[in-house]
């Protein structure tokens, strides 16, 4: 049977039940291992008052930075943000709304949503603007602020390989959020650039179990360079 | 003569120590990639899940999935390792990275540093250094001794929002290197020419002077 | 006639369904393995890091670094994954598993569970049990009605330490499948044979009887 | 040079630095994937007062069972324990203390322990005795309890194979829990079956990072199996 067949034909197959004011967790570092099918789906479904947990937001034009455009986003959970002039104009406009979270707090907290662990402790932010507002407490000597976890609506992330099953590999540095972001939708939506035959994948060295996923879908990317430094050979 | 970039990475370079595993943040800690000691092994931590980042790569190894924390093109070296945003940040919360590098706005004598938000300027993010600074036992902060106008930035108390408090020990400056402990400055070292004067002049925070102040050799 | 121990599984066999990621404890939940419907496909979790457990080795698989939470000799499935015991919690925990059977000494109306301690005996411990029954939403237990000397083990209120609370909210014994909800057992079928009388007499808990309680088939 | 080489010759190098009543994190699934090597040199030291976080306690003879031989335990943190006939002897004789975890909430804790995470809250053990006496917090109307983390001053860890570096991988369900107690010792001492050339571990695959490892060795391993369960062909 297909109780395990977790492939989907269109990208429009791939987000259905996406809807106004979900959260959305997203995979990606910079333009690196972002899953620019989904991206370019939730544009074109047009969904609006989207909060959406992403290490950044792209750049003008490409990106999750599409989704400031048509003023999709309402809200983002980030690390570093800014690289492109819509985001700076709709911030200040009050159009959009930040959250900066250290990086390192994000994916944590990302990774705690999944695992069912709704909040952790961490030295990250103590005595900063971060951990105004949250409950500090002291372990062995030493002042941490609690973190809340995060979970989605939607996770949509970008693999490189993925069997039917929904086991997935990443491939080099284009791992980055990636495997958090898998563990914390209620609707795992995965895009991959090849899907391999059941049983081709390694079972010691999944990144992604299936059992996070819901929906695989082969893509087609454009893998944008955002730095291209070069060294002469 | 106050360091040139070069320099101030150069003197970072002389913390390395052989085996060390190195966070180097964007900017002039970047540079001490170029300095590590003849014979030494180091291994350079790139947040976005990279353990073993090696130069750029030639355009023939240009790969889009191969980027450092600046997002630049690289390449890894023999024995790297390659991670997911978790687990690149649990070796560096969880203290694991020997030695961390990165610039900053201010810091003061209780060990703060201010290096990720100017108030009213635009707010890009802190992105991973918060985590760094939180997480590292052996931080060292390259910087400028002094805005243009020659403003400290060796504060009694930063004034700009913190990054981190009460985690920096020590400091590389243009003018100087100095450590901090007991709420106060130690000027350990000078850069050539410098004088003890212009260092102690350009410290707004509590600066201890010893009689003798060696000047750095380049 | 109260069910024997392949009909139990039997009958918790039905709650499955195809693509059920699934965790079967100790014991009898280790039979419902075996009663998979013809053309359904489930996934079998193991808590020591196996997603897709397969059946016993033949003496040529045995493998030393492949065993179940049993510490079973086992095989894979195809679309198998294994991964640290960190992961394989976080799945438990984080509710990614359909389906957990696991059996247990007492439950009560409240959905409480007493499953791995009795005082005074030799305690051995939890080992996952308190992860699953925290982590899952669709919990099914399996166990006998009664103890040997009649005394019932669907109780008011747990008597022995729980492993969990208000967990619980399915029952499979040898006479009955019972749901909780709202503070009370609700009688939903019996076993072949079994009058509600006898269910009746054996659940010491509140139990809610409906006019018809149909007879489970196999 | 040498500062990334971390092979050693021997079991007594391995294990340098072990002194009496020091916390040692311990890897493996009841006999699967454990650190025999290092249980042996531990017992051949004869140092006493020992905390010890591992799952099991292995079984009479084999695996951690040998260090209650000479009583070198003082206490276990494990979900599981009592395979052995020493181990109930020696608790019920008040010789032995044992500290009963969830499996889960000891996963992570030795993960959070690596990562720098002080604390979490799970709802593992909420309303049970592992609860008592542990802070209780509402999360979205649910209740959980406060887990701190564990360091070991030592952890002993089984690999499959590893470079130099420190690098390893894990072969099948000898994983379970070494990966974390990797992360979580002062000091990492991984004994494994193969050490292989730098560069022939997949980056993408590695496990367990170099960063975490001090001290890899090459070892022998019996593999004792605890329930040899067949089929025939």
């Amino acid at each position: 049977m297909s109780g395990f067949n977790k492939v989907v034909d269109s990208y429009d197959e791939a987000l259905v039940g996406l809807k106004d004011n979900m959260t959305i967790i997203a995979g990606g570092f910079g333009l690196c291992g972002i899953p620019e099918g989904s991206i370019a789906q939730i544009k074109k479904m047009g969904t609006t008052g989207l909060t959406i947990v992403s290490n950044n937001c792209g750049v003008d034009g490409f990106g999750l930075g599409i989704l400031l455009e048509d003023k999709q986003v309402k809200k983002m959970v980030s690390s570093y943000v800014g690289e492109n002039a819509l985001f700076e104009q709709q911030l200040l406009a009050g159009e959009l709304e930040v959250e900066l979270t250290p990086q390192g707090t994000l994916a944590e907290k990302m990774r705690a949503g999944g695992a069912g662990l709704p909040a952790f402790y961490t030295a990250t932010g103590y005595g900063t603007p971060v951990g105004e507002g949250k409950e500090v407490r002291e372990f062995n000597g030493r002042q941490y602020i609690m973190e809340e976890s995060i979970v989605g609506d939607f996770a949509v992330v970008k693999g490189w390989k993925a069997d039917r099953y929904g086991n997935v590999i990443y491939r080099n540095t284009a791992q980055n959020f990636n495997p958090m972001a898998a563990t914390a939708g209620k609707i795992t939506v995965v895009e991959v650039e090849e899907i391999v035959e059941p049983g081709e994948l390694d079972p010691n060295h999944i990144h992604t179990p299936g059992i996070y996923v819901d929906r695989i879908i082969q893509g087609t990317f454009e893998k944008r360079i955002e730095q291209r430094t070069v060294r002469t050979a | 003569m106050a360091l040139t970039r070069e320099q101030l990475a150069m003197r970072v370079s002389r913390e390395l120590q052989d085996g060390y595993y190195v966070n180097l943040g964007i900017g002039i800690p970047t540079l001490v990639a170029n300095y590590v000691p003849e014979g030494m092994d180091v291994m350079f931590q790139s947040e976005n899940g990279l353990l073993g980042m090696g130069q750029f790569p030639t355009e023939d190894e240009v790969d889009a999935d191969m980027i450092n924390a600046g997002k630049q093109t690289v390449t890894t070296v023999t024995g790297a390792s390659i991670f997911s945003s978790a687990e690149s940040f649990a070796m560096i919360r969880g203290g694991h990275v020997d030695l961390t590098v990165l610039g900053a706005f201010e810091v003061d004598v209780n060990g703060n540093i201010a290096s990720w938000m100017i108030p009213k300027k635009l707010i890009k993010g802190m992105g991973g250094a918060m985590d760094l600074v939180a997480g590292a036992d052996n931080i060292i902060v390259t910087m400028m001794h002094a805005s243009k106008h020659g403003d400290s930035k060796l504060l009694p108390e930063c004034s700009l929002p913190l990054t981190g408090a009460g985690c920096i020990k020590k400091v590389v400056t243009d003018l100087a290197y100095v450590e901090i402990g007991e709420g106060k400055f130690w000027l350990k070292e000078r850069a050539p020419g410098v004088s003890v004067d212009e260092i102690v002049e350009k410290t707004a925070g509590e600066l201890v002077v010893p009689d003798v102040v060696p000047e750095m050799e380049f």
